[in-house]
Parts: C-alpha cells; structure tokens; sequence
C-alpha cells in the first residue's frame, strides 16, 4: 500500500510517503496505525496522539475501524487547518 | 467551479465572472480569508500552506455540490492557495450567486465553515520562536457542525 | 464608510480599499445585490430607485454604527446606487472586514438585513404591463426580526 | 411644517413636498394625516392604507402617536424596498 503522510504526521516521520508491504494481521486503519508505531520512535512520535489522527482512503476520509487493502492510498494527517 | 493554486487572485475579476451577463442573479455573497499579522503575539510573519493534491480539489468538488443541493445557486466559486504567504496575502475566496440573497448568504458561510473542517489544508505558521503547525479549533469544529443535517 | 452614488462602484477596488494595508484584517465579507431579469414573468425590464436624501445617509450611519457595536470589526462599507437601473446592474455594496471570519460574516448578513428595512429607498419597477412601486416582503421584515435584541 | 413625500404617497399626491400650516388640533402624527386626508381625492388616494404609511420627522422614524411640532420636517412614505 501506498502511505501519504502530511503536517505534523509528516515531519514527524521524516518523509511524505512511502510504499510498504503491511503483514497479514493488518486488516483495519488502527491496524495500521499499531504495526507503523513499531517501525521507529519517529513513528511512534507521528502516532502518539492516535485519536487525534486523520485518515483518508484513496482520498476519501474514514474511521479507525475502516479496512485497509495492498492497492490502498492511505493518508495521514492532522486535523485540517486550511481556509 | 473549483481552483487550488498558488498564484494570487484578482477578487474583483473573480466576482465579476460569476455575475456578468447572467441577469438570473439578484445577490453575490463571498468571504475572502486573509494571512492576519500576528507578530505582536509573537506569532506569524509568516505560514505555509501544504495540501494533499487530488483529494484537495474532490473534497472541495463535494462541498460545492453539498452547497447547490442545498440552495438554489446559480454558480459557487472557491479559490484556495497554498504555497509560502505572508501577512496580508489572500488565502481563500468562497463566493455564491443565487436568485435570492438568503441562499447566497447563507452558502457562503456554510461554504467557508465546512471548508475549514474537511479540505486537506495544513499551516505551518513562521513566528518568533521558529514555525508550528496550527492546531484546529474547537469554534470551527462548532462552526461545522451547525450546518449538520 | 457609507456612500449613496447615482454611479456604479468597482466591487474588487471598494474591498481592496478595506484590506489593503491593514494586517490585522482575518476576513472580509461581502454582499452585492444586482438587478434581476424578470422579463420571463412579465416584470422587470428597468427600475428607478429613489431615496430620502440626508435621512438616507443618516439611517445608514446608524446601520453601520450598530454593526460596529455587535460585533468586533476593522472596517464596513456601504455603497447604495439612486436612479435608474437596468438587469445585471449591481444595486448594493455590503462589506465587513474583522479579524475573525465569524464576524465578519454575521455582520455582513445583519447588514443587508437592516438596510431592506429600515434605508428609506423605493424601488419603481418598469414591466411590460407599466411601472409599479415595489412592495416590501414580509420575508425581509422575517430577516431583520432576527437579528432584535 | 414641510412636508415630504415619497414613492407612492408622493405619485398619489402628485407633488413631492410642500409647506404646510396644520390647525391648531393637529397635535400628532395621527391627526396630521387625518387633516390630509381631507385636502382633496389624490391626499385621501394616498393615505387611504393608513397602517402602512410610514413616517419620519427630522430624519427619524416615528410611531403614528408622535406629536408633530410647526417646525418639523416630517416625511410620508410606503415601506422601504431598497437593497
């Protein structure tokens, strides 16, 4: 799958996106969430505030109970502040 | 009609487009959202705007349709840049026409409200003490929410 | 600032005059009323707008100084046209710049509200069938009921 | 006291202002338009829907019971329909 990651999701993380090959466990957005927080402490750190973590699938926002698939875009990002 | 860029815009050209030779139209409503200078808080000399192409311009696609189906309108405009801007610049122009003036009002505000609550902006503001990313606002979380059906 | 004008008014020149140069300004709102074209209904080819010059003026003022008392704003304008107009010709000019977009939103909507009510103008509507004063709509009184204290 | 007329109270009236003497009795708003209404066909035309007549002395709006004074100006008018 395909990760976005924008704000402080982002440089936090240190890049914009990446590809990765999620284990077979990850079936949800949370977890996704729980598998990315075991890749580094600069995760860990993007991911902290977990609840406050925006998620949007192949552009469109969903909930931490959305599945994920391989061919996924998946963003993430904090709340918007645009406008 | 729908534009994400990073040039300024001509708000007078821009109003003008929406109004000229469409007589149907008896009020123009619209919000221009301006870089306030916050320097004397110790905040902004300057932000950057960073958004996520493509869901940007869908997101903002789907408020202006919520808007139409709301209201009867006879055209929407939202303007949004995103690049490097400074205190003064121009962010974001919402504007709306309609028969009526109630409808062109009231899109406009709803417009704006649900913008800031579901378009993929971020600010990153420059201020004395280095740059931060502007939290959200409850009022605008508030905001959003009184146009919920 | 209020202006009562026989002529047009340049919509992007009046609203870069309440931005430009003032930082502290968050968010400008606007509303301009325009001549419909009601000829599909038997009504409007032209209309003759007359006014109470001096109290015109006066009640206006007192619009604006209301506004200023409600809500927390860097500047209003006001520009109402007399005389005779024709469809897609622009009426009215209501803006409000503040440092938050909420303000300035309201306050322009409260604006145009009070103004159908209480700016002693008259509209004389030329239709195919003959000229005709224009009657108030209850829906106005509705609009400015709303915002009494 | 001058007397001002607009839209139709002034197409009705067929003038758009005049000074005039009221009599003695004429001490309110009401009683003025009462001795209008009997200068002639075109005044009792204008002012036939009494309610809705509007009226402002010196610039301000006033009640039908506002007292009127020699040296008023007081203006005659349906609701206002501008904006």
């Amino acid at each position: 799958m395909k990760l976005l990651y924008f704000a402080w999701v982002r440089t936090n993380i240190g890049k914009a996106e990446e590809e990765v090959v999620a284990p077979d466990h990850v079936q949800t957005v949370e977890d996704l969430l729980d598998w990315l927080a075991t890749l580094g402490p600069q995760y860990a750190a993007a991911l902290d505030r977990r609840n406050v973590v925006k998620v949007a699938i192949n552009h469109e926002y969903v909930e931490h109970d959305h599945p994920v698939r391989p061919d996924d875009e998946i963003a993430l990002f904090p709340p918007v502040t645009g406008g | 009609m729908i534009k994400v860029q990073r040039e300024d815009f001509d708000i007078g050209a821009e109003l003008a487009q929406l109004t000229d030779g469409n007589a149907k139209v008896g009020g123009l409503a619209s919000f221009v959202g301006l870089v306030r200078d916050l320097a004397d808080q110790g905040a902004v000399s300057a932000m950057t705007l960073e958004h996520y192409p493509g869901m940007t311009e869908r997101r903002l696609a789907e408020i202006e349709a919520e808007a139409r189906s709301r209201w009867p309108l006879e055209d929407v405009l939202i303007i949004h840049r995103y690049g490097r801007l400074e205190p003064g610049d121009r962010i974001v122009l919402v504007a709306t026409t309609s028969a009526h003036r109630q409808a062109a009002l009231e899109s406009c505000a709803f417009l704006i409200d649900w913008l800031k609550t579901k378009a993929p902006f971020w600010k990153l503001e420059e201020g004395t003490k280095g740059a931060a990313w502007v939290e959200a606002k409850e009022s605008d979380d508030r905001a959003a929410e009184k146009w919920k059906r």
